[in-house]
Parts: C-alpha cells; structure tokens; sequence
C-alpha cells in the first residue's frame, strides 16, 4: 500500500514537473531516473542482500561507459595499422606476466628464491610490456590526436554496449572480489573506492583507449535523431495532429524512446533480482549478510557467494553506466566524480529502503528528481529568505548570490528530512 | 658533496613535502577515525567541518587583523584559532542534537549515520560557501619560510636549496602532539576509556553508569576542534578553498583506513603512507641517483617508476595492497 | 553496605501459586515477610510489572519480583519465560507499561538506567555482557565507573575470587574463553559495590569449581547485607541458597516461596527443575 | 514580451570561482541592450542562470532542457566547460534547434562536433595558443622546458598543441605532467618536475586551481624560479598571492588590444567586477552577439538568427565595441550592417570560432606588462 | 572417527591448545570438560575449520581434513554449534532453520527464474521438517519471530535444531545446555540419544553440567591447559584426584555425598 502510495508521489511530482515546468523535462527526469534506478538495483544487491560495501560504483559505471565506445564507436582505421595489434599484444603479454607470476607464487615454496625469482619475472615483464606498449601507444596517440588518437570501437549498433558494458564490469567485479573480497566493510569500502579511482585514472591517461580527457563525443544512437524527425513530414503532420510543435514532438519522441528502452531493461532486471530475493537464495544472502560465521558452518560457501553477487550487482551497475553513456551520447571521463556516481547512488538505495528492490527503484526516481529539482528549489529558498530583506541591501544581493550554492544545501536538507521521517528507508525491507 | 647534494634534494623533494602532507591528512583522519572508533560511523561530514571550522578561523583572524594584533613570524591565524574552535564546536553540537541523536536513539545501522553524514555534508557545504563564498582566500601573515630554499644554498654552499615551510613545521609538531594527547586521553584516562567502552557495548555502558550524551558530546567537542586544527593548518600551508577541504575527504578516509579505523596511532600512520607512497612512487629518481651514482652508471630516463598520471590511483593501490596483508589496516582497527 | 546483617533462617513464607499463567494478581510475597527494610516494603521491588519489547506484544503479565537487604532471591523457569525480561523491567530497559519498580520505598519507575546504577544497583546481562575491546582489566575499571574511592582492594577481591582474571588481565576481554567472560561480568559487577545486585545466569558456562566458587561468594556478599537477585538455569544448586525463589511462566508468577520449599515441591521440580 | 536567454555556468563544482564574473559579464551585456531599449522594437531581454556544474553532463543537460522547455529560453550563452558543453550541444541544443555560444569551451575537439550550425565559441581553439605559446619561447631562446596541464580536455588539448609546436621547432620537453585540480597536494608532481629539469615550467592551468597549487609548491621548494602561463593562469589575484615568486615568468592570454577591451574594462569596472578574471571578456562577448543576431534576423528563433552570428560578429560594418550596444541594435533595427568588435576583437572562423590574437606578456614587479601581441 | 594428531594452536605467545591428541570413535557420545579457559572451544573451532591450527592434522574418517573451511566440512557431514548462539538475527526462526540444508536447487540463481515449480516443492518439504524441528524444541509458537528476538535459552535451542534439519555424521556441541532449562535439556539429552542410537549420529559436546555429561556421555575426555588430562567413564573421571582439583572442586564431591 505504502509502496503503491510512494510511487504514485513520484509520479504526481513528474506530473507536475510536466505540467509546470515541461514534458522535455519531465520525460528528461524519468529517463535519468530510470537507470538511476537499475544502478541503485546494482547497489542494493550487493549491499541490500549481502552487505557488501561496494563504494566504488563509479568505476563500474565508468566501465560500463567504455563499453559504449569500444562498442558503438566507428574502428579508427588509420590507428589500428598504427599500433593497433601490437597494443593488444602487448596487454597479453602483460597478462600473461601476471598469470605466469600468480601461477609461481601458486606453485613454489615460500622463501628467498620464491621471492627474488617472481621479483625478476615481473621485472623483466613489466620492462618488456613497456617496450611493447609505449612505442604503440605513442603511434595511436599520433593519429589526428585533436579529432581521434585512438584505436575507436568496433562500430556496431549502440545497444550491443548495454551487455558488453555489464561482461566488462563483471570482468573487473571478478579480478576485483577475488582479490579484495576478504575484507570487512569499511575497509571493502575503500578498497572499492581506489580502485574506483584506478579505474577512471585509466580512462582520463589511457588515450590510446577513449581518448582520454579528451572525451569522445557524438556517439551513435538507438533512437533517431530529432533533427531527422523534424525533417520528416510524416513525423511533422502528426505532431501537428496532436496539436504539438514539432521541435517539441520529436525531442519528446526520442525521449519517449529511450523511455522505452530503459524501461524494459528495468523491468527485466527487477524480475530477475525479485524472483531471486524470494527465493532460498535469497534467505541463502540474507543469512551471509546476517552472520557470516553461521552460514559459513551451515555449508554455504560465503567466498564464493559474495563474489557472486558482487560480479552481479557489478554488472548491473556497469549495464546502467553503458545506458547512460548512451544517453549522453559522450564518454567524458573527468565528469566521473565519487559524489554523482557513487554516493548519490548510496542516498538513493538507503532512502529508497535497502534490501528492497521497490525501495531501491523508488529512491533511485525521487533522488534523482530532487537532484535535478534542488536548482530551482534552492534559489526558491533563498528568495524566500531574502524576500523581507530591503530592496538593494548588501546582505539580500550576497544571499541571492549564493543561490548557486543553496543547490546542494537544500538536497541536505531534504535527505535529512526524508531520513528523519522514514529512518528504514521510504521502503524498508518487510 | 655530491652525497649531500643528493641528500638534500631527496629531503626537499621527498621527505619534507611528504611529512608535511602526511601530517596533515593524519590530523584530518584523526578526526575520522575518532567518530568512526567512537560513534561508529563513517563521518562524510568531516571535510566540510574542517572547510567550515576554517571559515570561522579567517573571520576571527580578519578580525584580529582589523584590529592592529599580531603574533610577528607567527600566523595570526593561530591566535584566532580557539575562537574558530569554539564556533566549530558549537555548530557540530547543535548538528547532533538536532540530527544525529535521533538515529543514536533509535539504534539505526552505521550505513544509514553515514547516509544521514552525507546530507550533514551537503548543508554544511551550502553554510560555508554562504557565508564566506566559493573562491580562494589568503590569511597567512607572519615569515612563511623557517628556511627557504634560496637562503639554504647561499648558507650551506649546496647546489640544491632545502625548504622548509613555517606552516609544514607547525603542522608536524601538533599532529604528533595532539596524537600522544588522544592516545594517553583514550587509554589512560576514566573519561577516555568510558569513550571506548561506550562505543564498545552502548548498553552495557549504559549499565556501568557512563552517560551516552556525555561520551558523545566530548567526543564531538575532541572531533570538532581536530577539524577545526586540521582545516586551518592546510589552509595556512596551501590556501583555503571550500572544494579543496572536500577532495581532502577521500585521501583522508584513505589514511584512517590504512591505518585501522579507530585507531589514532593509526591514522598518523595512514596519513604517512598515503603521503609517501604518492611521492615516493612517482618521483623521478634520476637527480638523486645522478648525484649518487658514479658517472659511469648514472641514468638515462628519468627513474621515475609511475608517472604521475597515477599518482592518486598509486596511493590508493597501496591502499589496496596494504589491505590484503592487513585486513584491518597497520594498527588493527575494527571491523565493524 | 551499611545494611545490618539480616536473619536469615526465621522467615514464615510457604509456596503460594496463582491461579493461572498471567491471571488473577497473585498474593504479593512480600506481605507474608516481616519488614526488614527501613520503610516498610522489601529493598527493591518489581511490582505487577507489565511490559514488553517496543511496541510489540506484552511479555511480562502482573509479574513481581522482589528483594529484601541481604537476601538472595533466585528466579527459575522455562526458556522464553521472561525471566531477563523481568531483570531488564527492573532495570529500566524497557516500558514498563503497568506497575512499579520500587527502591528502598522510593518509585524508581521513570528513572533511566545509569541513574540507576548511581542509586547502587548493578547488572549482569545475561548476555553481551563484556566490552570485548577493552582489556580484563579495564572491563572492571568501567564497573567502578562512578565509583570516586580507590578502586584497587575491590579488584583484588575480584581477582582472589577469579584467579585467572589476574592472569588475562591485559587481554582483550573479546579473547577470553566463554567461561573467563561470565567472570569478568560478574567481576565488572561485583566492583560497583552495589547494595542490590542482579545478576542474569551468572553461572552459565563456568566449569563447576568455579560455580561453586560463585556461589559461595554470592553467600558471602549477601552476608554483607547487599540483596541479590539472580535467575539461574542450574536452579537446584540456585534454590539450595535461596531466601526466596521465584518461577515464572510465560510473563507470569507461576510459583514463589522459599527456595527450599520450591525444591520440595513436586510440580516444580519435575517441570522446571529437570526431574 | 521578454525574450529569454540562458547562461549556463557552473556555479557550483571545480570553476565556481570564476563563473560568478563570467555570468555577471554576460548579464552586463544583457542590461546594457535592455537599458538602451531592449531588441526587436522594445524586447527587453531576460537573461536566466542555470547551473552547468561544469563536470555532470546529467545535471547540466537537465538544467539546459529546463532552460528551453519550461522557461522557454532561445538562446544559451554557455556552456563553460568542454565536456558539458559537448553533452548539452548534442543533447538539448541540438534537438530544440537552439544555439549557443560558448565563452570558454576551448577544447580543439569542438571544433569537428556536429552542431547543425547552432554552436559558436567567443573563445579560440586551444590549438592556435599551442603555437602561439611555442613561438613565445623560441623568440625567448628557451630550448628546454617542463610541462604541467590541468587534466582536462582543456589542459590536455593545448599541452598537446604546445608540445608538438615546440618540438617542431627543436625545442625540449624533459617531462609532461599532468595535475588534477582541486587536489591537496602537488609535492609528487613538484618532485617529478624537478627532478626532470628544464629552464622553465610551463603551467597550464587554472589560475585558482592546481595551476596555482603547482605554483606555490614549486615556489615553496625551489624547483622552478621561473614559470611560462597559459591562459587560464591569467589573474591579478596569482600574482598578489605569489608575491615576487612570479616575477621573471611570461604567457599568452587570448587578447585583443585596443579600444574594445578597454571599454569594456571600464564597463565591468564601473558594474564593479574585475574584467580581468578569465572568459569575463568572452562572455560578454557571446551574449552580445546573441542578442545582436537576433536583432539582425529579426528573430528570436535560432532557425533564422544562427547564420546571423557570423555576420554581425565579422566585417563589413560599422565597428562596435563595448558600451555601444544600443548603437548596433540601431544600426541593425535600420537596416545597417555591423562588425561586432566587442571585448575581445571577435571574429569568427571555419566552424564559429574565434580566430583569437594572444597577448605575449611579462610578469614585472606584481604586474602584467605586455610585450607584444601575437 | 576423528582423530586429532598432536595439535597446536597459539594466540601470539599463548598456547590454547597445546598438544593435543584424542579419538572420537564413530556412534559415540564422546563429553569433553574441562575448566574454563582449557582450550575446549578453541580446539572445536580448529577442528571445525574456523581457526587454522598453528600445527598437527585432524582425520576424518581417515581422511585428512586439518584446515578445510567449514562449509566443505558441513558437506563431509561435520556439524557444529556455537557457544555463544549465531542466530541470523533479522531471519525469522523458520528460516534460520529452512535456509541450513545444502543442495536446495533454489539457491541457484539459474533455477530461482526458471525452475520454480521445483523450488515450491522442495520448499513446502523444508517447512514441514522445520516445523517438526522448531516443535520437538518447544518454540514452534515463534515461528514467525525475528530469531534476534529469542531468550539466551531459545537461541541455543535453535542452535541445537539447525543440526537437525539434515543428516549428520558428527555433530560438536559446544555448551548446548548452558542456559537451556533443565527439564528441556533432559528432553534434549533424550534426543541426542535417539539420534544417535537411530540415525548413527556421532556426537561430541562440551559441557559443564556434570549430571548431564554423566546421563549421556562416554567416553568422557577432561582438558586442561591445552592438553589432554584424562580420559574414561564418567565415573572414572570423578574419581580422578588431577579432575578433581582442576575442574570439579571439592564442591560437588561434598554436595554429592551430602
Ligand atoms: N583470539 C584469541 N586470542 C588470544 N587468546 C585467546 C583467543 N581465543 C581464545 N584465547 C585463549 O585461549 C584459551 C582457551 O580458550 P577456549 O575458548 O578454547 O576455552 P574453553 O575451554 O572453551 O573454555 P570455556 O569452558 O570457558 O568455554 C583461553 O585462555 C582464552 O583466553
Ligand atoms: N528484544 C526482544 N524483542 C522482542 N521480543 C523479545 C526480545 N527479547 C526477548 N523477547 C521475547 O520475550 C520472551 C521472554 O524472553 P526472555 O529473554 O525474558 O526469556 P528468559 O526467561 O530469560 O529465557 P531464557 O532462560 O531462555 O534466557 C521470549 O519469548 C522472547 O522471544
Ligand atoms: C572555463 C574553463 C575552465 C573552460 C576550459 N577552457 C574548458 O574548455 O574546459
Ligand atoms: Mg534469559
Ligand atoms: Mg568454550
């Protein structure tokens, strides 16, 4: 009931939105919301199911935006006779270092030599993978560095990125749980957290990739181009049927579009993460999360069921970061900062309610409409404040001033408030 | 000569910047860790405290300067920052009463302090730049250098100069001295240790007779003025800009975390090796190792291990590394 | 510690059982005894206490439980009875929606529970009873906690009590055995110097030699005039020492009388006293 | 009825310290119109802030889609960053047919993005400054240099350009260092850079950023005396917190000498802001010109004003300059034909940007002193 | 059978378990006392898989199973309780003892979407045996309760009932009866032999309830100070000066004869 209640809000306020601001904007909400809400999903399995701590979702999301590029992008062909191959070489030579010093660490007993023999092999690894690597890297980079300088992707329809970008993220959930997985909360937490960072420390050097800060923009798209509808006079006359500018129709049809497409996506994954939680797997997660001792003694694998989830919360996050990227139409690596891409998906699932999958989507579209409605909100309130102050005081023009900053002020105060009133999360869990 | 050319630009290049910089994100991840060890949380709100508890220090040190006072070599900042302290702890006090005691009460989990942390976080974010603005302000006075490069070389002789900030110095001496203080107050003092035992088992502390609103407030009042030290410190050595405290937040979560959350020995540590890593790993050896080096073997590139592209990624993959030897950080912190 | 040692042996009281598991008010114990304390009532009283947890149903129904100086009075009954119920309810950690708690005449009811501790009772939860990251040591240095006199001849007693205590006493009490806890609790409550003193299965898990220890000591403490209530498992061994024994059932007094009068009884030996 | 025009900047996030001179420019432009009797016969102009954030393409196209569809702006001066810019151009300009004219977008990738003819810069490509920053220092007889970039599609496209200018001309570059702005610490890059060597660090940055962080730690430790400054490291404030640490150090700054830039020194002076702080000039400049377009095309319909921009910004025509705002709408209301000088001598090239002349200048005794213009 | 080799585990300088040998002959009720501190838990917890021994094996059956983490150890049928009761505290009781089976087919993500007609078979078997569990225990009347909610008895009772959702080849019971009500515990005790008699179950548990320990066990093996004081019938082991003056006291001699 309570739930049915709090998605009708939602949907009055886009209503509104629609209704006083405009339905661009309000169809503009929706769609952010939308993969707000499958990236709060990712979050809510890990965390929600199983109390897993994962503070680098930026770095999946970031993931998932790659995937947009290598994916959608047109193959930079005079880069890949460049350096291409000897790129590629080189990342599996560099792999197969790794794999080589994993496999001896593995297989040899501790002790001096065991040291000193995989100190040489990555040495010697690392000196040769740089030989290889840089002298291609650098030919790439050469390559009309203002409009490409990188290898591009492979060209294909933007919509094969959305699986690819959740495969990548789940690669990196998976070199990532295996190796950090051990650690408790907090300490999980900031793991995630640097190698968030890594991660996008990789896409803003890593040129030769996604062109680095550079950014690649123009992406192709899944919906057409409004200029294209409006061109259209098929498309023109029934606008005009509904009696709609037909600027006005064909952004509100691309968007209606992606509406679409994100909304079965999330449906979809809403199933499938429903289906489980009501399932013993999902009494299997809960029991890890509750105490971990127990489950382990009780013959469930904790190990093996946290990586599990966490590659699949992962690859949700990476799949929502390939929409968005898609979305955006652009891969702009330095706007991946830790407050929008990851703790704003935090506030999301914990007012939504954690450990409920209609809480998570449910804060994933409210947070994300405040975060988009706190700009006006703010500058409301400072009029507020100001309004009884005379006209042309100092104090009333420095408040207007700041206005700006009431933005982020006033989302404190509506989390603190939202929190105040439902400490479980608008949703909580049973 | 040549090895004490070399030494000299290690110590200026390497060790000073890195203990400074240490020095001051361990003050900054005492006041983390003490929330956390403490009220069990990870406080999100600790840089803006810092940024805010730096706004009041500049008021009052504009003030004092309005006035005609100071303090000669030393910054005026300095004698402003009780006043700046008293103000910080006032505004964190009321943040608890209003805010967090009621999730106190109500024994919600840590994750939704944290949430509950971030929305304190924004406010505070609005309030500072409200009142002061966003941009950059200036408010050391006093000599900046105790030895400034120039002097050194004109003094010792040496090809290299030696710096040495009088904000680096001030910075170092108090954050070992308010460390020694924490650490003798949280384990040899009554109140102190009451401190861990409420954090330790709320109720069974309630059962011994230590009042919760008691430990919290002293707890605030030690977290606030640590904040307060910690924002003015950097904001002497560097300049104070209310985005720049909330960049701090990470590298300061960073080193209390290494270090063991709740541990104050720890985060001094933590502080130091996030510091170090960053400027050990990406520095280019080749001018030390050209001094040291016979000509015969000196290098060709520049030694520098990582470029410092991936100087933030580098600290945090120490991080990381540390981590897996030491699951609950160098001074065994909780794991909550 | 200023109560005067009080008869033990001349008391009159014989088993009195009500009618039903959470029914009729039961005939209060306290009326049959001689007062002994100053004002008149027994030192601490739970009185008709009704309660539970939040806002969730009732779990104690018109319970009493009471204690006089000097006295050790020992609950006893089934799992889930209520019986730390009963102990949290006197202690302030829960509403108490009907009735009074009650200390030396004085109505404790609204008091918060540090405020009790500083009126001179103590507690022993039955469980979560330790602060695990403080060392053994410090464990009993927060029982003294308001405490403002030399601490030192009381934790000798501890340690002479519980040797092996001395010898952890820098150890993390998280570290200790499940036995060795049970001691630091009880020695974390002991260093109050309570005048009433509660203890919830102080004896669970310690190894006989030390129960027996135990309760000789808990004998020794009550000698001193301090009242001690405590629920216990092993209640034979319980009753034997016991002024005044209490079975609760389901929220309720089912029986109370004397502790030896309870061995004696048959009911209660076979349904709460294992045969 | 009004006719409403955007600023999108961004108020809040890493640039917030700059934003508030480049929107009061632009809204001088505005009142200075309004003030003369608006456009289009007696349309007065309402300029409406939004907040680009400068790095969340989410929000800031948010914020653009609100602009056009509920307040029903016609034209965007903005926005200030690259990457938001790009993202608000493909996204929400593109689309609603409404242009924009950014001040400070500098990235050379701009200049290849598909814009339908709606996207303009006042700002030159960072490629031309690259060269103009390499022929600086061989005209100096620096052969060595050490580089640091703020790590953005700004920094990195004109280190770009500069290092492969200077290179060109048999110049050194010992190492290129990034810097992440807004950090707490520069030492490791200081370090790096020292170590490498090289007569001159050049720094291009923002001035209020870690441009002037790696200043100040150079400075601190003695690793550089001596600094060459790209554009966003033009600012009175740098110098007067350097003290003389600056002294002896040269760059280049987008610039236009002459009439225009002084009188609209005069204007901003006189509305009580430093003219001086980055893209302050450039953005008067776009909102100028938006107006001015559509008083042109007679218009406030992007459709008919875009290829107007061009027009009133370049020659022939009568020269406008700052302040005279009234004038030109006259000259266009009458039928006239002008050559918008504005701030910074605007002339718009290739895909709608400005072609941009650099000022060469020398840092001496707490001041700027010009040494040419290139 | 279990065989525990010469095992070690030390805390820093501390020796816990100190060398410690014994058998537990399969169809045993095998006690284990010993006093507080002596090492009892901790050599369960090694044996169990939770702490790795610092050194010596433990066999299985003649297999070596020394530091294989405990969820493999509950498919070798090895079950343990704990002493201090890990109840899944936001779990409802049901589920604390419907979630302990392994193999359910609905654990796999797979099957949850496309096998679910199995699940709900499987599931409705779970909760009668639960139900029949939670019953024998006396706490079927809070089924539905948070487990975090149970009495300090009722928890170790759910303890005990995890261990008898499946079919186990040896159970360790650590302190079971410590808090649990005499009459029920002898109703346990009661079970324990049933189960042991009927289905094979081999049991070893820790206690201090020497009447307890007398009803059901033997062997019964006394530890102390890590090491193996003494092993025999629980007469045998009352009669022994050594238990008697490390463990049992005078006490209960006087209380017995009185
Ligand atoms: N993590 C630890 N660190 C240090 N010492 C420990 C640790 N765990 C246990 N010990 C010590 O090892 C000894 C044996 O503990 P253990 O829990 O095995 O005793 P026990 O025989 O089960 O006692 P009890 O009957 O009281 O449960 C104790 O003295 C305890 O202090
Ligand atoms: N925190 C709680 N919230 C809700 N119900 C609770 C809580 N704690 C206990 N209960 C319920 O209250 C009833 C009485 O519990 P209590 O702990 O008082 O029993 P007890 O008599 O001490 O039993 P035991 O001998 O097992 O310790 C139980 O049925 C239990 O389920
Ligand atoms: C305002 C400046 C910070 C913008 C910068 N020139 C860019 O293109 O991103
Ligand atoms: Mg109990
Ligand atoms: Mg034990």
């Amino acid at each position: 009931m309570r739930t049915i209640g709090l998605f009708l809000l939602v949907g009055v306020l886009i209503l509104l939105t629609g209704m006083f601001q405009s339905w661009n904007v309000a169809l503009g909400i929706v769609n952010m919301g939308l993969i707000s809400a499958i990236l709060a999903l990712g979050v809510n399995m890990q965390w929600g199911y199983a109390g897993l701590f994962n503070v680098g979702v930026m770095g999946f999301v970031a993931l998932g935006g790659l995937a947009a590029v290598l994916v959608g992008m047109p193959p930079v062909e005079g880069a890949w006779a460049a350096g291409g191959g000897r790129i590629i070489l080189a990342l599996a030579f560099g792999a197969a270092v790794l794999a080589g010093a994993i496999y001896l660490y593995k297989r040899m007993t501790p002790g001096a030599v065991r040291t000193l023999s995989l100190l040489a092999l990555l040495v010697v690894g690392f000196v040769v993978y740089r030989r290889l690597f840089d002298g291609a890297v650098e030919a790439v980079e050469a390559v009309d560095p203002a409009l490409t300088g990188y290898l591009g992707g492979l060209g294909l329809p933007i919509l094969f990125a959305w699986p690819v970008g959740a495969l990548l993220a789940a690669g990196a959930a998976w070199v990532i749980g295996k190796t950090a997985l051990g650690l408790r909360s907090d300490y999980l937490a900031i793991a995630t957290l640097g190698i968030a960072e890594i991660v996008i420390a990789v896409l803003k050097n890593e040129d030769w990739l996604s062109r680095g800060v550079k950014n690649v923009i123009g992406l192709p798209r899944p919906v057409p181009y409004e200029v294209d509808l409006q061109q259209d006079p098929g498309f023109v006359e029934q606008a005009a049927s509904f009696g709609l500018d037909p600027v006005v129709a064909s952004s509100m049809a691309v968007k209606l579009g992606y509406t679409a497409l994100f909304l079965a996506v999330l449906v979809v994954v809403m199933w499938m993460a429903q289906a489980a939680l009501a399932s013993p797997w999902g009494r299997m997660m809960r029991a890890i999360r509750d105490n971990e001792t127990a489950a382990e003694a009780m013959g469930k694998d904790v190990t093996r069921r946290h990586l599990q989830i966490f590659i699949l919360g992962s690859a949700v996050c990476g799949l929502a970061g390939a929409m968005m990227t898609t979305l955006d139409g652009q891969l702009t690596p330095s706007s991946y900062q830790p407050l929008r891409f990851t703790f704003l998906v935090w506030v999301m699932v914990i007012v939504g309610g954690s450990g409920n999958n209609f809480g998570a989507v449910l804060g994933g579209m409210l947070i994300w409409f405040l975060w988009v409605q706190v700009e006006p909100l703010g500058l409301m309130l400072m009029q507020l404040l100001s309004s009884g102050l005379p006209e042309g005081s100092a104090l009333k023009a420095h408040l207007l001033e700041s206005a700006a900053h009431m933005r982020l002020f006033t989302m404190g105060l509506v989390l603190l408030i939202v929190l105040r009133f439902a400490p479980r999360g608008l949703i909580p869990e049973r | 000569m040549d090895f004490l050319n070399g030494l000299v630009t290690l110590l200026n290049f390497v060790v000073i910047p890195a203990t400074a910089y240490g020095a001051q994100l361990a003050i900054g991840a005492l006041g983390v860790t003490l929330v956390y060890g403490i009220l069990r949380f990870s406080n999100f709100a600790h840089g803006d405290t810092m940024a805010f508890g730096t706004m009041a220090v500049i008021l009052v040190t504009w003030g004092l300067q309005a006035l005609g006072v100071d303090l000669g070599p030393v910054p005026t900042a300095l004698l402003a920052l009780p006043f700046g302290i008293l103000i910080t702890v006032g505004l964190v006090l009321v943040t608890d009463r209003w805010v967090y005691r009621f999730y106190r009460v109500k024994k919600v989990p840590p994750v939704l302090l944290v949430i509950v942390s971030m929305g304190v976080m924004f406010v505070y974010n609005g309030l500072t730049r409200l009142i002061i603005g966003p941009d950059d302000q200036r408010f050391d006075d006093g000599a900046r250098f105790l030895i400034s490069a120039r002097d050194f070389k004109t003094w010792s002789g040496l090809d290299e100069g030696l710096a040495l900030r009088t904000s680096q110095a001030i910075t170092i001496v108090t954050a070992v001295a308010v460390v020694a203080a924490l650490f003798w107050f949280l384990n040899r003092t009554r109140t102190g240790k009451s401190m861990r035992a409420f954090s330790d088992n709320e109720d069974l502390a309630l059962l011994s007779g230590i009042s919760p609103e008691r430990v919290v407030a002293i707890t605030w009042v030690i977290v606030a003025a640590l904040a307060c030290v910690a924002g003015t410190l950097y904001g002497l050595d560097k300049s104070f800009k209310p985005f720049t405290y909330f960049q701090l937040l990470l590298p300061i979560f960073a080193a209390a975390i290494v270090g063991g959350l709740g541990s104050p020995l720890g985060a001094i540590a933590g502080g130091f090796v996030i510091a170090y890593s960053e400027v050990i790993l990406t520095y280019a050896w080749k001018k030390v190792l050209v001094y040291w080096l016979p000509e015969s073997l000196e290098p060709e590139g520049l030694v520098q291990l990582l470029s410092t592209d991936y100087k933030f990624a580098v600290s945090f993959a120490i991080l990381v590394i540390v981590l897996l030897f030491r699951p609950t950080g160098l001074f065994r912190g909780k794991a909550l | 510690m200023s109560e005067p040692y009080s008869d033990r042996g001349n008391k009159d009281r014989s088993i009195t059982k009500s009618s039903s598991a959470g029914g009729t008010m039961t005939q209060a114990p306290e009326r049959d005894r001689p007062d002994t304390s100053r004002d008149g009532g027994p030192v601490l009283i739970g009185d008709n206490m009704t309660g539970g947890y939040g806002g969730g149903a009732d779990i104690l129904h018109d319970c009493t439980i009471a204690v006089d100086s000097g006295e050790i009075a020992v609950i006893v009954g089934p799992n889930g009875a209520g019986k730390s119920t009963a102990m949290k309810a006197v202690f302030g950690m829960l509403d108490v929606r009907k009735g009074a708690v009650r200390l030396r005449g004085e109505d404790i009811t609204s008091l918060r529970p540090q405020e009790r501790v500083a009126k001179g009772m103590a507690f022993v939860p039955q469980t979560h009873n330790v602060f695990t990251s403080l060392s053994v040591e410090e464990n009993l240095e927060m029982g003294a906690f308001l405490r403002q006199d030399d601490i030192r001849a009381t934790m000798e007693q501890v340690y002479d009590l519980f040797p092996i205590l001395r010898d952890k006493r820098r150890q993390p009490a998280g570290e200790l055995s499940g036995g060795q806890r049970q001691q630091v609790a009880v020695g974390r409550a002991l260093m109050t110097q309570p005048d009433v003193l509660m203890l919830d299965e102080p004896t669970a898990g310690v190894s006989p030699i030390v129960m027996d220890e135990l309760f000789d000591r808990i004998i020794e403490v009550a000698r001193t005039g301090i009242s001690i209530l405590m629920v216990e498992q092993n209640a034979r061994q319980a009753l034997e020492i016991a002024d005044t024994g209490y079975v609760l059932v389901q929220g309720s007094n089912a029986y109370t009388g004397t502790g030896k009068d309870l061995l004696a009884d048959d009911d209660v030996r076979r349904s709460f006293l294992g045969g | 009825e009004d006719v409403k025009m955007g600023i999108i900047l961004g108020f809040t996030g890493p640039i917030e310290s700059i934003t508030p001179f480049m929107g009061q420019s632009a809204e001088l432009a505005v009142s200075e119109i309004n003030e003369a009797g608006g456009i289009l016969d007696g349309q007065m102009i309402e300029a409406i802030r939004a907040d680009s954030t400068c790095v969340d393409a989410a929000a800031a196209q948010a914020a653009a889609e609100r602009l056009i569809t509920s307040d029903g702006v016609t034209a965007i001066m903005g926005a200030d960053c690259s990457g938001v810019t790009g993202a608000i151009l493909a996204n929400v300009a593109m689309p609603n047919g409404v242009a924009m004219i950014s001040p400070s977008a500098t990235s050379p990738g701009l200049s290849e993005a598909e814009d339908n003819g709606l996207f303009f810069r006042t700002a030159p490509s960072d490629a031309r400054q690259g060269e103009v920053l390499a022929e600086v220092l061989k005209s100096r007889g620096v052969t060595d240099v050490a580089v640091t970039y703020t790590n953005n599609d700004y920094g990195k496209g004109l280190s770009d350009a500069f290092i492969s200018a200077f290179e060109a001309m048999d110049g050194t570059i010992t190492l290129s260092s990034p810097h992440e702005d807004g950090k707490g610490d520069y030492s490791a890059e200081i370090g790096a850079l020292a170590s490498a060597g090289g007569s001159a660090l050049a720094v291009l940055g923002y001035s209020d950023q870690g441009g002037k962080g790696m200043i100040q730690a150079a400075l601190d430790s003695g690793a550089f005396d001596s600094f060459v400054l790209g554009d966003g490291m033009y600012s009175d404030q740098l110098v007067a917190d350097m003290g003389d640490g600056l002294d002896g150090s040269y760059g280049v700054i987008p610039w236009s000498e002459g009439e225009g830039t002084e009188a609209f020194n005069a204007l901003a002076e006189a509305a009580g802001f430093d003219p001086a702080s980055s893209y302050t000039r450039e953005s008067y400049d776009a909102a100028a010109l938006l107006a001015l377009a559509m008083q042109a095309a007679g218009s406030t319909s992007a459709a008919d004003y875009k290829d107007k921009i061009t027009e009133v910004a370049n020659a022939p025509g009568e020269q406008i300059l700052p302040g005279e705002l009234g004038k030109a709408i006259q000259i266009l209301a009458d039928g006239g034909d002008i050559d918008y000088v504005g701030a910074t001598n605007v002339e718009l090239i290739g895909p709608g940007e400005a072609a941009g002349t650099y000022r060469e200048y020398n840092i001496t005794g707490g001041g700027f002193e010009t040494v040419q213009i290139r | 059978m279990i065989v525990v080799k010469d095992l070690h585990r030390h805390f820093g300088g501390f020796r816990a378990v100190d060398g410690t040998s014994l058998e537990i002959a399969t169809g045993s009720i095998t006690g284990l006392v010993g006093p507080n501190g002596a090492g009892k838990s901790t050599l369960f917890n090694v044996i169990a898989g939770v702490l790795p021994p610092t050194s010596g094996t433990v066999m299985m059956d003649g297999e070596d199973i020394t530091g294989l983490p405990p969820h493999e150890l509950f498919h070798k049928g090895l079950l343990r309780t704990f002493q201090i009761a890990h109840e899944f505290s936001s779990m409802t009781v049901r589920e604390n003892l419907m979630m302990v089976p392994s193999g359910q087919s609905g654990e796999t993500l797979w099957n949850t979407w496309f096998h679910r007609a199995r699940i709900a078979q499987e599931e409705r078997d779970l909760l009668k045996k639960a139900d029949e569990v939670l019953e024998f225990l006396t706490i079927d009347h809070l089924k539905d309760e948070r487990a975090g909610n149970l009495s300090g008895g009722q928890k170790k009772l759910l303890e005990l009932g995890r261990t008898m959702m499946v079919d186990a080849k040896i159970v360790f019971l650590d302190e079971v009866g410590a808090g649990v009500n005499r009459t029920l515990l002898y109703t346990i005790g009661d079970a324990i032999q049933r189960l042991n008699r009927e289905r094979g179950y081999t049991f070893c548990m820790i206690e201090h309830d020497m009447e307890f320990i007398g009803r059901l066990c033997d062997p019964v093996i006394v530890m102390a100070e890590g090491k193996v004081l003494a092993k025999g019938t629980i007469d045998e082991i009352k009669a022994n000066e050594e238990v008697i003056e490390a463990y049992l006291g005078t006490g209960l001699k006087n209380k017995e004869s009185a």
